[in-house]
C-alpha cells in the first residue's frame, strides 16, 4: 500500500495539530484511512508541538520512521523534535515561516512557500490554512470540502475569526502548486468510494476506551489525572452524567482506587484511569479489592518510566507492575487492548470480567495507542456487558463460600437478610476474619480457581497468519500494529510469519499457548520496553518454548525494521 | 416491628480488650440505628484498620473492613453509587488523621452525605501502643517516640472546620446515650458530618480513665463559621455536644438527566 | 538432637510468653540452646497467647509441629491455637489452672498440678511461676538462677511484687515432680559447658536487622508502624539517638520512603521497615530511588497477604512485590535474610550495596525470622558498613555520568561546585530532564548494568552440602532452617541432599546459579506461598533448569515431613 | 564577593509559559537567597511534580525533584538528616494540596526548619488544565468537572493554622519584590514556615491577570493564633504579607548525646 507520511510542525500557537487533525478528516472525508499522532515539547504552551500524519487508501496504524513531508510553520526549536521527525534525504520539506532551518540541519529539497505573503494578500493571519488549502487541493479535495470541516472546527471562534481562516484556506486552494509537492500529494492513490455499509470513526484509543466503559456499563469513575490518562477521563466526565452515572476527581490515586472499590462493593461498574505512577500508589487497595473480591477496573495508559520518566511519550513498561505488584498472593486479571479500536472491546470485556469474576482487572494500554487519533472502521454495537446478576445466595448465606467455580454467591447492599461485612482481612466463608490455615488455603484456593477455571472464550489473542513451520512474534498493544506491518511487508517478499497478539495475559492461557505455539519455528516476543518484561513472563510459565525477544525502550517507537533485525531478515524494503 | 438497639448487633463477638471505649461507641451506633429506625440491609458501615475499624462487622448491616486509612474514599465511592443507602464510615486517629489525613480534609469539603465517627484514643491500639496524630506532645510511653512525640496534637474538630465540614460534633465513650443523639443528628444531618469521639484505650493509655473528669458539655451550637472557630480555639478538646452546623449543598449535584446523548455519534465521520 | 518442645498457653495476662522466655533464658544461661516462637489471639488484651519452646543442647532454628509438653496456665478460647499448639497422643499435657479442657480436645496424657493452690500456699498469686520453679528444677537448673532470671524481668515491678513472684518460683522449685514430668524434662541431655570464645546472644531477627542497620551506619529511620515490623522498628526508636541519627515516625508510609529518600540525598545512610501493604504504598517512590540513583533501603517482614491478610502471622508471598512492584524499567537489589541471626548481616550489607550502587535495596525478612527469639553464636564485630565515599567529580560535573561500573559521580549537598537536580524524570548525563530516546536508552543501559556488573562477592548464597548428583533444595528466609533440619534428618537417614538459601534475589547471579545447580539430580524450590513465586521467578531466569516446587502458604509453618514427601522420601523420622 | 540574585540563577531555560506566575517567584526565591547571602551549594530545593515543581533545576543550588505530591517528605528527611543546609519545599496547589495535603497537615504540625513555598494557581497546570483543591467552585472550565468543582475550595492558610504552623504568609507573583522580603523572613523563621503564593496560570486560567485588582495588603502580624484565625477567616484570600507568626520548638529537639551505649549488650546472655 502507498502512504504519505507528512508531519506538521510549528512553535505554540502556529497551529501544527489543529492542522494536521484537519488534513486527517479532510482524506477520511473522502474515504481515506489515516493515523495522526501528537508529539508536544515539554513546554506547556508556546512551545513547539507537531502532528504526524500518515495517510492511506487502506487502513493505516502505525506511523513509520520516514518522515516524506515535512511542513515547518516554523523553525523554533525545531531540534526538540529531531528523534521523532527524522529528515533524509528523500523529505521534501516545505519552509513556510520567516525564520531560517536550523544550522545543523542538513535539508536536500527543501521548498518555499511564502504562506505569511498569501495569508496577508487575502487579509488573513491563518498562515496553517493557506497550507491546508494547498494540501486539499493537492490530495484532490474540494475546497468546498475543507472549508466545511474548517468551520466546524472553529465552532467557537467568532465570526470574523472564521472568516479570515477561510479567506487564507481558498487562497491557498486557490495558489498554483509547486512541483515537487504536487507530485508528492498526487501519489497517494484515491481511495475506494466509501462503502456505507460500514461506517468509519476517526477517534483516539482514549476515547475508545472510554466508551467502551460506558458501554459495557460503568457508572462510576473516580481518578486523579495523569498525563496520558487524562483525556479519557475528561471524555468520561462530559458523558457520564447522561448515563446517570458520577465521575469524582478525587484527591489522589489512593482514594480514587478505594471510591471504585466502595462503589463496586455497592454493586455499580467502576473503574479508574491512570497511568505508571498513579497505578503504583494503587497497588495496596488494588490487593484489597482481590481479596475482599469486589469488581474493578484499572485502565493503565503507560508511558516512560521509571519514575516520572517521560510523562508524554509511550512505553510497555507497567507490565510487570500489573502482573507482580501486589502484596501477597493476588491472583487478578491483566489485558492489554491491542489497537485503538481494541481500547473499546477490551475496556469493556474487563468490565465484564470484573463483575463476572468479582476481582480486580487491569488493561494496559499505552500512550501511543491512547493518545494517537486513527481512523478505522466502526465497531459493532454487540459490547461485553458488566454482569451484576448475583444469583439469589443460598442459605444460610456465606458470602465467601466456597464454590466449585471459585465465584462465591454476591450479595449487595440493599438487600434484606444477607448482610455481610467484606473484609481484605482474611475470612471464613462466613466472611469472618480467620487467621487459621485452613481457612486461609481455601480463600487462596478459591480466588485462584475463579480464575485459572473459568473459560475466557476465544478473544484471550488475536492470531494473524498460520504458525505451523513459521516465525511467531508475541506482542501486545501498541506493538500490534507494528508486528502486523512488518509481517505485511515480509509477505511481499516472500517471506510468511504469524503474529500474535495477546489479550489476556493474566491469567495466561497456557495450554491453548503453549499448545498454539507448538508447531511454530521460532518464537520472537516483541515489546517496548527494556527490560522484556514480556518475555520474561512467557518464559516464566512456557518453561518449553524457547523466546527469542526483541526489547526496544521508548520513546521512539519500535519499526518493522526493528523486527527484520531481529529475525534475520535482510531482503525487505 | 421496630427494631431495637440490640437487633442491630451482629452477634459477632469484639476482640476489644474489656473496657475498651470502642464498646460504647459500637452501642450508641446501634442505638442511633434504633432511633432512626434504619433497615440494617439499607446500611453499610465502612471502616480502615485499627481496633476501632473493626467494629463494621459487629453491627447487623453491610459493611467494608477495608485498608488502612482509606474508610472515607471507599464510603464516598458507594454512597455517590448507591445515594439511596445511609453510608456511615468509622475508624481511629490514626486511620483517619495519620495516614488518611488527606482524605479527612478532602472529604469535609466534598461534602458527600455520609457520617464519620472518628474514635479517638490517641495512641495506636491495633499497633500496640505508638503515638498517633493526637497523642498529647509529652506522652512518653508511644513505643517509637521515647521522648513523647514532641510534636503538636492534631485537632481533628478545627481541621474539620478549616476543611469546610458542616457538622462537627464531639462526644465521649463514657457517654453514650449523648453520642447516640449525637450520631443520630448527624445523620440528620444533610452533608459530610464528623463526629469526634473520645473513646479511651484502657490498655496503651489507661490514664484515660481520667477523662470522666475532664469532658464537659459544650452549651449552644454556634451558626457561624467564625462562632465555631472561636469556640473550637477556645475548648480545652473536652467540650462534647455539636460545635458546628451550618448545611452547605451536598455532593453530587443533580444535574443531566440520563439519556438523550449518543457518545458514539461524535467519532462517526 | 534431641531437643525438647514445650507449649505455654495462657489468657490474657496469665504470663504465657514470659515464662516461656524465662525457661529459655534458664537454658540458655546452662549453655543451652533454644528458639522461642510467640503466637497472639486477635484480641489486644485480654485475648490468649502461647510461647512455644524449643529447647536443645546444640544450636535450635524451628519449631515443630510436635509438641512434647503443653503447659495450658488456663484454657480460656484454647481451641483458637489448635493449628499452632497441636496435641498428639506424644504430647504431656500439664492442666495447671481451674477451669477443665475444652470439651473437643483429645487429651491421652493430662497430668493435673495444683499451681494456683501452692502458689496460694506461698502466699502468691504468681502461678505461672510455680511452674517456672519446677521447670527449672526439671531441667536441672539452680534455684538461684531462675530467681536471678525473674528479678532481672520485673526490674520495674515494685518490691511486693518480686517478692511475691520469688515466692512462688521457690514453692514451685520445693514441689516434687510429677514422675512423667520429671521424666520429660531428663530427657533433654545436658548443654556442653559453654564456650566463653564464642558469647552467645538471645534476640529476635528484627533485633539483629536492626542492630545491623545500626553498625552499618544508618543515622535516618523515617517509619509508620505495622505488624510484624513495628519492633525492629521501637529497637531503632530507642537505640538510633545514640548515634547521632534520628528516627521519624511519619504521618503514612508514602512521607516515611519520600523521608528516607531525602536523607539518602543527604548523603545519610538511610532505611524504612515496613511489611506488604506498607511497602505495596512505597512502590511508587521506591521507583524515585532506583530513577534518581539515591540511596535507600526498605525492610519488608512479610506477614500473611494478601491485602490486610493474616497480620501476625508469617509468609513469604510478597516477593513478586519486591521484585517486580515498580512501574517501569527499574532494576533494583532484592535480598533476603536467611536466618534471625542473619537478619543482622542481611541488613547492613542491603544498606552497604544501596550507598555503593546508589539505589534502592529491599531486605525480605519474614514475621517467623523477625518476631521468634533465639539463641545464637554471637556474630563477629565485622559488620558491612555503608559507603559514602563519592570520588571526586570530573569536570564538567555530570552528575548521571555514563561510567563504565555504570556507577555515577555523586556529590552531596554542602559540597561547591557540584550543585545539580536529582530528578525522578529521565535526564541527561548533565541531569537535565530528557525526553530524548537516546538519553533514555543511556540511563536504563547504566541503571541496570551498575547492577549486573556488579561483584557481589560469595555472600549471593550460602550453601550447605554438595551438588552433585543430588537433590538440592533452593529456598529463602525461614524456610532455610526447615531445609536444613530435613537435610539432616535425612542424613541421619542416609540420603544426603544439598541446601542452596538464596541471599542475592536480584540481581539473580545467573551465572553462577546456572553453572552452581548444573550437576544436581533434582531441583527443590521451598517457599511459604501459595503462588510459588520464587519458583516462577527461578524459571524466568534458568530456562535450562528443571525446578520443582514445594509452596506452601502460611500461617502454619512448613515442616521437614513437606519436604520428604515432596522429594518422595518415605523412610525419614 | 557576594552573590547577586542573577548569580543563584542555573541558566536552564524555563519550560514556563511566557507570561507565567512562576518566573516571579523563581525571581523572588534567587533574590532572598542573595540577601541571604546564602551559599549556593548549602541550600537544597525540593520540590513534587508540576510546572511549578519544575523550579528547582534553575536555581544554582542542589536540588531534587520528587514524586508528584511528596516535596514536604523529600525535604523534611533531608533536613533532619542534614540540619546544617537550608532547605526550602516548593510545589503547587495540586501538588501540595491535592495529593500531598497529608503531609502539608503533619509537616505544619511537625515543625521541621523548613521554608514550604506553594505556589497557587487554583490549576492542575502540567496536566493542562484540571480543577485544583483551590479552584472556585463555579470554575467551569476545569476538564474533568465540566459543571464546576462543586466543592467549597482549599483554604491554605487556615488549613495551615488549624495544623499548627507557626510562620503563615501570603504573596503574590505580582509582586516579587514583596514575595523576596516574605521569603526572607521565612528563612528568618525558626521552625516550619509556610508561604501561599498566588502564581498565575496564562495558560488555563487567563483571568487571574485580575488578581492584580484584587490582592492587598494586610498589616500587623497577629501574635495569637486565635487573632490569626479571625484575620485568615475574614479575609478574602487575597490578603498579602504575614498572617501569622509565632516561634514554638523546632523537630527534632536536642537529646542523648551519641555514644555511651553498647547495643550489643543486651543480647548477649
Ligand atoms: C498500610 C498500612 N500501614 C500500617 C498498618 C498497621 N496498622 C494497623 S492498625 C494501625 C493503627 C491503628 O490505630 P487507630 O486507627 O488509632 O485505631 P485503634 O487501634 O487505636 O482503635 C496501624 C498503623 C496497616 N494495617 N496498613
Ligand atoms: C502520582 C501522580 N499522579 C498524577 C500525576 C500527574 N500530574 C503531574 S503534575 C500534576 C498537577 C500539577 O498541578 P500543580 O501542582 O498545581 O502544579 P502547576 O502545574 O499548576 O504549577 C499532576 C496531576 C503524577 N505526575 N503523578
Ligand atoms: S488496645 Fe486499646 S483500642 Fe485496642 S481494643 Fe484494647 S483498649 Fe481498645
Ligand atoms: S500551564 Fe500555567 S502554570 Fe504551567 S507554565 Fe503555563 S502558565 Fe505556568
Ligand atoms: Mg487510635
Ligand atoms: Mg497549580
Amino acid at each position: 500500500m502507498t502512504t504519505l507520511t507528512l508531519a506538521i510542525s510549528g512553535s505554540g500557537g502556529a497551529g501544527a495539530i489543529s492542522t494536521g487533525e484537519l488534513v486527517l478528516r479532510l482524506v477520511a472525508g473522502s474515504g481515506g484511512y489515516g493515523m495522526l499522532k501528537k508529539t508536544f515539547s515539554p513546554q506547556i504552551r508556546g512551545g513547539e508541538s507537531a502532528a504526524i500524519v500518515r495517510l492511506g487508501s487502506a487502513p493505516v496504524a502505525t506511523i513509520p520512521a520516514r518522515i516524506d513531508l515535512l511542513i515547518a510553520l516554523d523553525w523554533q526549536n525545531f531540534a526538540r523534535f529531531a528523534d521523532e521527525v527524522p529528515i533524509s534525504a528523500d523529505t521534501l520539506v516545505l519552509h513556510s515561516g520567516s525564520d531560517d532551518p536550523p544550522p545543523g540541519l542538513t535539508i536536500d529539497n527543501l521548498l518555499a512557500i511564502d504562506a505569511a505573503g498569501i495569508a496577508a494578500a487575502a487579509d488573513s493571519g491563518w498562515l496553517n490554512m493557506v497550507l491546508l488549502g494547498m494540501l486539499a487541493k493537492g490530495l484532490g479535495n474540494t475546497c468546498a470540502a475543507a472549508e466545511a470541516l474548517l468551520l466546524a472546527r472553529l465552532e467557537k471562534h467568532d465570526e470574523a475569526a472564521r472568516e479570515a481562516a477561510c479567506r487564507a484556506l481558498r487562497a491557498g486552494f486557490a495558489e498554483p502548486l509547486p512541483e515537487p509537492l504536487a507530485q508528492l500529494l498526487a501519489a497517494l492513490p484515491a481511495p475506494a468510494p466509501a462503502d456505507s455499509a460500514s461506517p468509519r470513526w476517526l477517534a483516539s484509543g482514549n476515547q475508545m476506551a472510554a466508551l467502551g466503559a460506558l458501554e459495557a456499563g460503568v457508572r462510576f469513575v473516580a481518578a486523579y489525572p495523569i498525563t496520558p490518562a487524562s483525556d479519557l477521563l475528561e471524555w468520561l466526565a462530559r458523558h457520564i452524567e447522561h448515563y446517570g452515572g458520577h465521575l469524582v476527581q478525587a484527591e489522589d490515586e489512593l482514594a480514587a482506587i478505594n471510591m471504585v472499590i466502595g462503589a463496586g462493593f455497592g454493586g455499580v461498574p467502576a473503574m479508574t484511569a491512570t497511568s505508571g505512577p498513579g497505578m503504583a500508589l494503587m497497588s495496596e487497595a488494588m490487593g484489597l479489592a482481590v481479596a475482599s473480591e469486589t469488581a474493578a477496573v484499572v485502565v493503565d495508559v503507560m508511558r516512560g518510566g521509571p519514575s516520572t520518566g517521560i510523562p508524554t511519550k509511550s512505553e510497555q513498561s507497567d507490565l510487570n507492575l500489573a502482573l507482580y505488584g501486589l502484596h501477597g498472593d493476588a491472583p487478578h486479571i491483566v489485558l492489554a487492548a491491542q489497537s485503538i479500536a481494541d481500547c473499546h472491546f477490551t475496556t469493556a470485556w474487563a468490565m465484564q470480567l470484573a463483575t463476572r469474576l468479582q476481582t480486580l482487572v487491569i488493561v494496559l494500554s499505552d500512550q501511543s495507542l491512547g493518545q494517537s487519533i486513527q481512523v478505522f472502521d466502526a465497531p459493532g454495537s454487540e459490547v461485553p456487558r458488566a454482569v451484576v446478576d448475583h444469583a439469589v445466595p443460598a442459605e444460610p448465606y456465606l458470602r465467601y463460600r466456597d464454590t466449585a467455580s471459585g465465584v462465591s454467591p454476591l450479595a449487595l447492599p440493599g438487600e434484606p437478610g444477607h448482610m455481610y461485612t467484606a473484609d481484605g482481612l482474611e475470612h471464613g466463608e462466613n466472611a469472618i476474619p480467620s487467621p487459621r490455615s485452613r481457612d486461609h488455603q481455601r480463600q487462596l484456593d478459591k480466588r485462584l480457581r475463579k480464575l485459572t477455571g473459568f473459560d475466557f472464550g476465544e478473544r484471550w489473542a488475536d492470531l494473524t497468519g498460520q504458525v505451523e513451520g513459521r516465525s511467531v512474534i508475541i506482542c501486545m498493544g501498541s506493538v500490534t500494529a507494528v508486528a502486523l506491518e512488518a509481517r505485511q511487508s515480509l509477505a511481499t517478499a516472500g517471506h510468511e510469519i504469524a503474529v500474535l497478539s495477546l489479550r489476556l495475559l493474566a491469567p495466561l492461557p497456557v495450554a491453548q499457548l503453549g499448545s498454539l505455539l507448538e508447531s511454530a519455528s521460532r518464537l520472537l516476543v516483541v515489546e517496548h520496553n527494556h527490560g522484556a518484561q514480556l518475555w520474561h513472563y512467557l518464559r516464566s510459565l512456557l518453561p518449553n518454548c524457547t523466546f527469542d525477544s526483541l526489547a526496544l525502550p521508548g520513546p521512539a517507537a519500535i519499526q518493522p525494521r526493528d523486527i527484520f533485525a531481529a529475525l534475520e531478515i535482510a531482503d525487505v524494503a | 416491628m421496630s427494631l431495637k438497639a440490640r437487633d442491630y448487633k451482629s452477634g459477632i463477638k469484639p476482640i476489644w480488650c474489656p473496657g475498651c471505649g470502642h464498646y460504647s461507641v459500637l452501642n450508641a451506633i446501634t442505638k442511633a440505628m434504633a432511633a432512626r429506625e434504619l433497615a440494617p440491609h439499607n446500611t453499610a458501615i465502612i471502616s480502615g484498620i485499627g481496633c476501632s475499624s473493626r467494629l463494621p462487622a459487629y453491627v447487623s448491616s453491610y459493611g467494608f473492613h477495608g485498608v488502612h486509612g482509606r474508610a472515607l474514599p471507599l464510603a464516598t465511592g458507594l454512597k455517590v453509587a448507591r445515594p439511596e443507602l445511609e453510608v456511615v464510615a468509622v475508624g481511629g486517629d490514626g486511620d483517619g488523621f495519620s495516614i488518611g489525613g488527606n482524605h479527612f480534609l478532602h472529604a469535609c469539603r466534598r461534602n458527600v452525605d455520609i457520617v464519620y465517627i472518628a474514635m479517638d484514643n490517641e495512641v495506636y491500639g491495633m499497633t500496640k501502643g505508638q503515638a498517633s496524630p493526637t497523642s498529647p506532645e509529652s506522652w512518653l510511653d508511644g513505643k517509637l517516640t521515647p521522648h513523647g512525640t514532641e510534636v503538636r496534637a492534631f485537632q481533628p474538630c478545627a481541621i474539620a472546620l478549616a476543611s469546610g465540614a458542616g457538622f462537627i460534633a464531639r462526644g465521649y465513650s463514657g457517654d453514650p446515650n449523648g453520642l447516640a443523639q449525637l450520631i443520630f443528628e448527624a445523620m440528620d444531618f444533610p452533608g459530610f458530618a464528623f463526629i469526634h469521639v473520645l473513646s479511651q484505650c484502657v490498655t496503651f493509655v489507661p490514664e484515660q480513665t481520667a477523662w470522666k473528669q475532664r469532658v464537659h458539655a459544650m452549651d449552644g451550637v454556634p451558626e457561624s463559621a467564625a462562632e465555631a472557630a472561636a469556640l473550637i480555639h477556645a475548648d480545652d478538646g473536652f467540650g462534647k455536644g455539636i460545635l458546628y452546623r451550618s448545611p452547605r449543598p451536598v455532593w453530587p449535584r443533580p444535574h443531566a438527566q440520563p439519556g438523550g446523548r449518543d457518545p458514539r455519534a461524535e467519532f462517526v465521520l
